[in-house]
């Protein structure tokens, strides 16, 4: 059976066709779920893709987070569902109190799109265990928000605990504390992500191959875990 | 968005007598209005000073500020000739933003007649010029459609906006042609890159096109940004689109169908951008409202977002008999060209626009610019599916009108337009869009031309030796125009869609379009004012085949030409003299290379008092590629094994 | 030390998207008694000696506002008024 | 019709790229004597009845701010208080 991979589109939803693309690349089978319906269709993960939902109006992710597909996926994740949130839907799961911390606008202050090495420092979650700890990667980054910030503690918190899932690497794009580009709740099964791999999947059209590791890490996961 | 307080759908078929007679229909206030329409006269305050048919009819000879709208003695008794009396209000309005340079084509129209005459014979074709967009033919299946248009004097007086609207705009011409948008461009031009004012305008340009072009989820494959004290207080602000089509799909803008429904879906109407209007303020008006008529419209790229997924999903149903976009000249232009086009009639209820602020008199609804709106006609049988999908979107969508008949004797139908009862509007639409003036302007070779010419290449000192050479590379290099203009392209989007092939920094922006077959498409935007200045018929043929050559190079076959010819004040002999050698060089090279003209756009008086800028034509040409996977980067791949490429000079 | 406070707003009659975003997005929380939201920008200055309101205005009309599109207001706070402080 | 007006600051710990770049460009305007610059937001809600001050603090505190970098406070206003009103 091959997986079903879930992918939410909100109103304003950009990378969603993308990182549906990416999915079936990896193996999956992408199954589109719309920002209004609650029920999430049987699918055995979810990705909240890139975009401006609700325009980025207010903050990024602030409306997005209340609407009713939400609510099911802040459950399903809480119950072990992998989800990642790439970009917006980084935003979003901060926003949704999956992942503590939040993002805010860029330091520079400018929409900024480039090719960005990542360091994978995390290869225990279920979006990332095909890499290596330490590997790096090459994934286009694009955002105006993509500054991370969070307290001390919590920052702590997260490198003592392995969360970190990836680290800028030969300049930070945003202003991220410790260079942060993604991160994971404790049970590594929730991964928000800056940068897009989703975009790094095709020789043709992408900088490197790097992106297809985490759909397919997710397909790994999915192999592992029991039904 | 689609938890809209109220539905986003507020009327429903059978709110539309079938007869076009004027109906009194009370606009129902949603919620998310009420606050803002509080603010709202009474009816009855209002009739008193809107200017009926009636009124125009008993009142001859009330003075009139036509010459304040841009109209000539001449122009006005054309309208009262058509009319039989003198216009209304709303009518003048009308009249005057559509016989205006840049809806009527008025100064342009002689000369631009050439890219159809002279353009070779095409089989692609299936929309060519005066159609929203050109639309080539590059499958069986699948057409694209490109076009590109300017925005410059908006983006000089505020450029975030006037850059973003600029976007927003030239998407919906493509989306209005039945396309899904795929790609942006945006050649710019700049004064000095010194200039404190080009601190101020060069990154709220930038910001604005990037803030429109990455949040509507298009990416952006090339440009331009060129720096000129020419265009210090003009600077050029032009936006590309590219859009792809099933061939199939192609939309028509014709209202046919007497007894279809009129549909205007997308954002609510506001007072944006109808400054020019302003002097016909009627006498109820109180105080103070000459502030509240911004010239400048401010973009909502959600909304326009949400307004392309729900056109693309009524095409795909085919739920839409006819569509067009709303752009300068907002609801008028809309009106009257669908309806022109088709020789029918409408029947427009004004009362049912749903309006941002409640105090709008009827010739500003008509003239105003607001963004984010399309025209629709339906069969009354779909309109309810219309709306349904319209509320899925969360856009509004509301049915203004509905299509009538032509007259018995043949002639085409009329506009007629009420507002609360008050017969405002009775035209007959082909007069507005058809029947404009056309002027052959007076031209004359610029009298300092041929001191310029004299200056030419082959005088100038050359480096000498090799510091020379040394000293004139390193100042080309730190020309603001040679340099690397990543801090521009970086603010751009260039990913999403992921189909993205080639963008910066390469020659052409090439985009797969069916990624089964790998077939695609290559684009590319060029323009040198500086040659155009020197000779224009030259300049312009050579901005041509620079585009030619950056397609070509990519391994794509050239198969359609785009422009934007940005000029001065067409009064000016000098300026029109220009315009006509561009326009001539341009359709005389098209010719020689074989491909056509499928659409473009003219922008006159862009100067700064009496001094215009540079004659700045700017040419996209558009080629195919069967499988991207063979297009050919600008850079050198290195080769495995200590493998060499060879390099060849081709050409003198 | 009272920081002087500019109100940055869009002019009533300019479309705000994101006051329009945030009001269609209210009824999902069960918030139904809101009629409109407009979004601007608050902007605290402090100076390094005497709040000068003055200067503020001159510097709103210049880099904080635009005055196609914008109209502000200034006006003095203790610093304990101000939003950073008083959660 | 009163208005209820939310002001929405980053939290003083939380760096604010936005004020700075701002406060950096003052002395080119000849300004020197400015410490800081802070960039928030200033919602005005209008309630389609009476104004509901803690109506306005659970959406303020549900959606108009975020509670990990930012703090609110809630007041009412007279209606030609509001910047958008008085330019
Ligand atoms: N305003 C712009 N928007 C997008 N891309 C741009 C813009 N300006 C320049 N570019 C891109 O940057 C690259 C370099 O531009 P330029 O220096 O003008 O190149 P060339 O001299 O080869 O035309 C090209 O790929 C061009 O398309």
């Amino acid at each position: 059976m091959t997986a079903r991979v879930g992918v939410v589109t909100f109103p304003g939803s950009l990378d969603d066709g993308d990182a549906a693309r990416a999915v079936r690349i990896a193996g999956a089978e992408p199954v589109r779920l719309w920002h209004g319906d609650p029920d999430l269709h049987g699918v055995d993960a979810v990705v909240l893709p890139g975009g401006f939902s609700y325009g980025d109006y207010l903050r990024c992710g602030a409306i997005a987070r209340f609407a009713p597909v939400m609510e099911t996926v802040v459950d399903a994740a809480r119950g072990g569902l992998p989800v990642l949130g790439i970009c917006n839907g980084f935003q979003i799961l901060c926003e949704a109190h999956l992942l503590p911390g939040a993002l805010t606008r860029n330091q520079h202050l400018h929409f900024r799109n480039r090719d960005q090495v990542l360091r994978i420092e995390s290869a225990g979650t279920a979006w990332t265990n095909a890499f290596q700890p330490g590997q790096e990667v090459l994934i286009p980054v694009k955002n105006g928000e993509g500054c991370y910030v969070a307290d001390p503690a919590t920052l702590d918190q997260l490198e003592a605990e392995g969360r970190v899932v990836a680290r800028y690497v030969g300049g930070n794009p945003n202003g991220s504390q410790r260079d942060i580009a993604a991160i994971t709740n404790p049970a590594g099964n929730v991964v928000g992500i800056m940068p897009h791999p989703e975009h790094a999947v095709e020789a043709l059209t992408g900088p490197s191959l790097d992106g297809l590791g985490f759909f397919t890490s997710v397909l790994k996961h999915l192999v592992g875990a029991p039904a | 968005m689609t938890t809209h307080p109220e539905p986003a759908v507020r009327e429903t078929p059978d709110a539309v007598p079938a007869e076009p007679q004027a109906t009194a229909v009370v606009p129902q206030a949603g919620p998310v209005d009420a606050g803002r329409r509080t603010e709202a006269a009474p009816a009855d305050d209002w009739s008193a000073g809107v200017d009926t048919v009636g009124r125009a009819d008993a009142t001859p000879e009330e003075l009139q500020p036509y010459a304040e709208l841009g109209l000539r003695d001449d122009e006005y008794d054309r309208i009262r000739h058509i009319l039989g009396r003198r216009p209304t209000q709303a009518e003048l309005a009308m009249y005057s933003i559509m016989w205006s340079e840049h809806c009527s084509y008025k100064s342009s129209k002689v000369h631009l007649r050439q890219f159809g005459e002279k353009a070779p014979p095409s089989d692609r074709l299936l929309a060519g010029i005066g159609e929203n967009a050109g639309v080539v033919q590059i499958s069986d299946e699948l057409a694209v459609t490109f076009k590109v248009e300017s925005h410059n004097h908006p983006s000089f007086v505020e450029p975030y906006q006037g850059a973003a609207t600029g976007v927003g705009g030239i998407v919906r011409d493509i989306l209005a042609m039945g396309a899904r948008p795929v790609a942006v461009m945006d050649p710019l031009r700049f004064g000095a890159a010194d200039h404190p004012d080009t601190a101020r305008v060069l990154p709220g340009v930038i910001a604005g096109v990037g803030g429109y072009g990455n949040c509507l989820g298009l990416p952006n494959i090339g440009g331009e940004v060129v720096f000129d004290p020419c265009y210090q207080g003009n600077p050029l602000v032009n936006a590309l689109c590219l859009g792809v089509l099933p061939v199939d799909r192609l939309q028509k803008k014709d209202a046919t169908g007497p007894g279809n429904i009129v549909v205007l879906m997308g954002a609510r109407t506001g007072r944006d951008g109808i400054g020019g209007v302003s002097v016909l303020a009627s006498a109820t008006f109180d105080e103070g409202s000459e502030q509240r008529r911004p010239s400048v419209q401010v973009g909502d790229p959600f909304m326009e977002k949400l307004l392309i997924e729900a056109c693309l999903e009524l095409y795909d149903a085919e739920l839409v008999v006819g569509i067009q976009d709303l752009g300068g000249a907002g609801l008028t232009c809309a009106l009257t060209e669908t309806a022109a086009s088709a020789g029918t009639g409408m029947r427009v209820w004004l009362e049912r626009v749903p309006l941002r602020e409640a105090s709008m008199e009827p010739h500003e609804i008509l003239a105003s610019e607001s963004q984010e709106r399309m025209l629709l006609v339906v069969t009354p049988e779909k309109l309810e599916a219309v709306l349904k999908t319209a509320e899925k979107w969360g856009v509004w969508a509301t049915a203004i009108g509905e299509v009538t008949a032509p007259s018995p004797d043949g002639q085409p139908g009329r506009l007629v337009v009420t507002w609360r009862d008050q017969l405002v509007v009775d035209v007959p639409p082909g007069s507005l869009v058809d029947d404009g003036p056309v002027y052959a302007r007076p031209m004359r070779e610029p009298a300092d031309l041929i001191l310029l010419q004299a200056d030419r290449a082959e005088t100038l000192p050359r480096p000498a030796n090799p510091d020379a050479l040394r000293e004139t590379l390193l100042r080309m290099i730190a020309s603001p125009n040679l340099a690397d203009k990543t801090w521009v392209t970086e603010q751009y989007d260039r990913y999403v869609l992921g189909n993205t092939v080639l963008a910066q920094p390469e020659d052409s922006g090439v985009i797969r379009i069916d990624e089964r077959t790998g077939l695609g498409v290559a684009l590319s935007v060029d323009g040198n004012g500086r040659y155009a200045r020197l000779d224009p018929y030259h300049g312009t043929k050579l901005a041509l085949a620079e585009a030619y050559r950056n397609v070509a190079v990519t391994g794509a076959k050239p198969i359609a030409v785009t422009n934007c010819l940005n000029f001065g004040s067409p009064e000016d002999p000098g300026v029109m003299w220009q315009f006509a050698e561009a326009v001539r060089g341009l359709a005389d090279g098209c010719l020689e290379l074989g491909i056509p003209v499928t659409g473009g756009n003219v922008s006159f008086y862009n100067q700064t008092g009496a001094a215009a800028i540079h004659p700045t034509p700017v040419v996209g040409v558009l080629g195919v590629l069967d499988n991207v996977a063979e297009r050919v980067p600008m850079g050198f791949v290195p080769r495995a094994a200590g493998d060499h490429d060879q390099i060849f000079l081709l050409g003198e | 030390m009272p920081r002087v406070v500019v109100d940055v707003m869009l002019k009533p009659e300019i479309l705000d998207p994101q006051g329009q975003a945030v009001a269609n997005a209210l009824p999902r929380l069960g918030v139904d008694d809101v009629a409109s939201v407009r979004i601007g920008r608050r902007i605290e200055i402090e100076f390094t000696g005497e709040p000068d309101l003055d200067r503020a205005r001159e510097i709103a009309d210049k880099l904080l506002a635009n005055p196609v599109i914008e109209d502000f207001t200034v006006h003095l706070v203790e610093t304990d008024e101000t939003a950073g402080a008083h959660p």
